[in-house]
């Protein structure tokens, strides 16, 4: 790691058209500036892999950057239909993308995996349902007891991205609150980049807090607010009426372009 | 005097008082989560409420909107990551009762939250299965809460995201589920029991004013009622002012 | 959980003979006070699980709590040999033991897959090595990219007991510091105890805190120093010259039995 | 003036020199341990200490007891669990250099840390594995600090705890390793350095006043020598000084 990059320099550093990319985040701290800046800077045929694309994919899908979809929940939390996410699926607007869907103990576990090394993982899980025939998993057998589990392949990330409230001068990197799976993001990518509320002399560990050290990252970036309208625990707070007002945005495709030219495109860097 | 019980509040404090007794519940967003806070506030102050984001343990004032809303962390025991979550609390079986909603519901409680219309051309492209499948397999139960009609009590499921009890009686054993499966579904008309032999959901309590007839009405299969068929007690006016009470932020 | 009971009663509760029983703690916060506690009830026929012996082992297995011993490093950790480890094993004294051992990551993989309910976890392990055949370990295929890898069965825990700084009056637990295995083990176990250096009304949630639920545990017990000669970060010191000192006192059987009649069976409960 | 450097110091600080350009190491107990503190205080200030107790990036100024002394904690970077240390952090191979040590070694880099005679009746029973089977396997690289004498450095292991390349050159491509494995082999009397070619042990390096020949002595193989043997550089006052300021609390 060396020291803090512009978020457009780190972007343009790290993400390649056709990457397989993970912006993570459940629910607390998700990396929205950073994806804006992939809209920004025109990202194509993406692979996004997200457990709940939640707004942010809603609108890198809708902005057509993605190829294709891997996810475990698809939906504005406590709202209801991610409106350009359906859109693509349904209507193949802007064009058509591809689906691969898990279930979220399959997609933890597909992280967890990638950031182990290892090829996949064992859960209970899947079985009995239409899933099982419809996304990679496979039957695996215990080879003590015989009983049937099933195996989730391992995320296989170009790069990860996620949000945090601070690093230090050397990018070393502490999050709290929720900490989702953003660590096995970081851990089980090629590359990654972490942006950040604001950057400290010193890290002070806080409870809950996890530290994840600079050595492990490729770049961080300074991003104040950079999780609007998701949130940074102790920094900012979530947005739930942007959440609620996104609905009829989505809803419409002029609607959301125009929204998406004023707020994202026009307004450059420096949400 | 405040404005009667509407049929959503009555399925949210039908669904609330199934909680009187667990130790730990684990919810997702919307009416399970308003119930589940609920039967904390209520009936069950040492109720630990659990979301998929983490947080176990938390104890929100109010209805969160998203399962990861600031408040569930600060007034959480314990937060822990989602790979953690899934495979230290949820898979084990550690967790009493499970709140589930979902678009679609077969009568063996079966669940579709994935699309409606074929999959690979959906007509309606839904959320997808988020914890369900894993959740529904381990949790001790599972409580279903979930709007009555015929767009959502469906004969055959447009996608099976979420086992109930499968195809047979002895599904859930033969997929080596540790949980004991859905033990009721409660709608906004009633609540739903599994037959103990068949496991056939079947109509065991009418919430007030509603008949067996709009049930049966709203309910896309041939629907199975049970021989003695209880009545939900009114909601108490305590009930009410607590839910109102709860709106969300 | 109920209310914090006494050290012994909690023993007499939870352990019987012939449990497998897991006492953990890498090298921070060896629950000694409640292994002395099982010397004192004279449990027998136990199946000893550890990843590291450590001096606590050692006196159990030099007491005869011991059948079986499940671990992954038997040393004194920068001293030498457990003396009394090495006596069971070479000269059967006070009786022959048996002995199942792992790698660390072996052992870490089978408390996790414990934790997880599941029979087996998979890891990138044991490959080339003489420990394959002598231990229970089995091959196993990646579904997706044919590669083989190492299974490692779950471990079957009866019991497992740890130390932390602090509990409420409700039970649950906080530790912090180097946190080892033990989460996993009181998850992976039928029944668990935790033993504490002291009670507080409420738990202040500390940097690198690991919080166990009082509702997963059977019993928490007071037992200030209840860790030493390892320690409790930010309450206790690790002893060690203790460490240093057991060297000499183990590894005459007279000795080490004169020391443990004085500190152990004759100190009574509060040690 | 101070005392002359003894063969184990100057073992210490010529593994010490090796980590001049390493990023971070993984460390147990011993001299393995204080050299790699040595090399952080001297050459490498940014080098970051891994601890299997969890502890990434601890800073002690006294060479710890133990691999989980209270130091390591409070002064590292990260405190993790010991599964994921194993999980996420050793096994994808994200550490550069391993140091270790053992009782015994043979001509390919092998170690033997379970037991002296045979394993079912052992005439000493050692320590046993640890992490270093799948330490070696998976760091970037290993470098073994061990006492130089027959006892260690035998024909044939009795037992193999952790495989450095194993029987032939190819061995760690064909069991699925990640790490180069033992790129030395630092003892009180030299250095060793693997075969480009056959991947067997090969002096390079005499330490100060040591002869091949008392290399040879100390060998339980017969030893192969480099074309060209290199000398160690004796300790400077500075190294020594700072290694004699380490010891052990």
């Amino acid at each position: 790691m060396s020291a803090p990059k512009s978020l457009s320099e780190a972007i343009a550093d790290l993400v390649r058209d056709g990457d397989t990319v993970a912006l993570e985040g459940f629910t607390h701290l998700i990396p929205f500036a950073a994806g804006h800046e992939l809209i920004r800077q025109r990202r194509r045929d993406l692979t996004l892999v997200r457990m709940t694309p939640d707004l942010l994919y809603d609108q890198m899908i809708g902005m057509g950057c993605a190829r294709r979809l891997v996810f475990s929940y698809g939906g504005n939390p406590g709202v209801g239909s991610l409106h350009r996410f359906r859109d693509a699926i349904e209507n193949g607007w802007p064009h058509p993308i591809e689906v691969e869907e898990h279930s979220h103990a399959g997609m933890a576990n597909r992280f967890a995996a990638a950031a182990s090394g290892l090829p996949f993982a064992v859960l209970r899980g899947y079985r009995g349902t239409d899933l099982m025939r419809h996304t990679r998993v496979a039957t695996i057998e215990c080879p003590f007891t015989g009983e049937e589990l099933t195996a989730v392949p391992a995320l296989d990330l170009d790069v990860a991205v996620v949000h945090a409230q601070e690093a230090d001068r050397d990018g070393n990197v502490q999050l709290w609150g929720i900490p989702g799976v953003q660590k096995e993001a970081v851990l089980g990518a090629r590359r990654s980049l972490v942006t950040v509320e604001r950057l400290v002399d010193r890290l002070e560990p806080r409870p809950g807090g996890v530290i994840i050290p600079g050595w492990v990252l490729d770049a961080v970036a300074v991003a104040p607010s950079g999780a609007h309208p998701s949130y940074s625990l102790g920094i900012t707070e979530r947005d739930n009426d942007f959440y609620k007002a996104w609905d009829a945005i989505a809803r419409d495709r002029d609607a959301f372009l125009a929204w998406m030219e004023e707020h994202v495109i026009a307004g450059g860097g420096d949400r | 005097m405040s404005a009667p019980a509407t049929a959503a509040e009555v399925q949210t404090i039908a669904a609330a008082r199934l909680l009187r007794e667990a130790r730990s519940v684990f919810i997702g967003v919307g009416r399970p989560s308003t119930a589940a806070i609920l039967a904390r506030r209520l009936y069950n102050p040492e109720l630990v409420l659990i979301y998929e984001s983490g947080t176990i343990g938390a104890k929100p004032r109010h209805v969160p909107l998203s399962i990861g809303d600031g408040e569930l962390a600060e007034t959480a025991d314990a937060v822990v990551a989602v790979p953690e979550m899934f495979n230290y609390w949820i898979g084990p079986g550690r967790i009493d009762v499970a709140f589930l909603g979902a678009a679609q519901i077969d009568r063996r409680g079966n669940l579709n939250s994935t699309v409606i219309g074929p999959y690979e051309a959906p007509k309606t492209r839904l959320p997808g299965a988020g914890g369900a499948p894993e959740i529904a397999a381990s949790c001790g139960e599972v409580v279903v809460v979930i709007p009555h009609g015929r767009r959502s009590f469906v004969e055959r499921l447009d996608f099976r995201t979420t086992v109930g009890f499968g195809d047979a009686p002895d599904d859930r054993a033969r997929l080596g589920f540790r949980g004991r499966g859905p033990t009721a579904v409660v709608t906004d008309l009633c609540l739903l029991e599994p037959d103990p032999e068949t496991k056939e959901l079947t109509l065991t309590e009418l919430h007030p004013q509603v008949s067996v007839e709009a049930v049966r009405e709203a309910t896309g299969w041939e629907l199975r009622v049970a021989a003695e068929v209880r009545r939900t007690a009114a909601p108490e006016a305590e009930e009410l002012e607590a839910l109102r009470g709860l709106s969300a932020r």
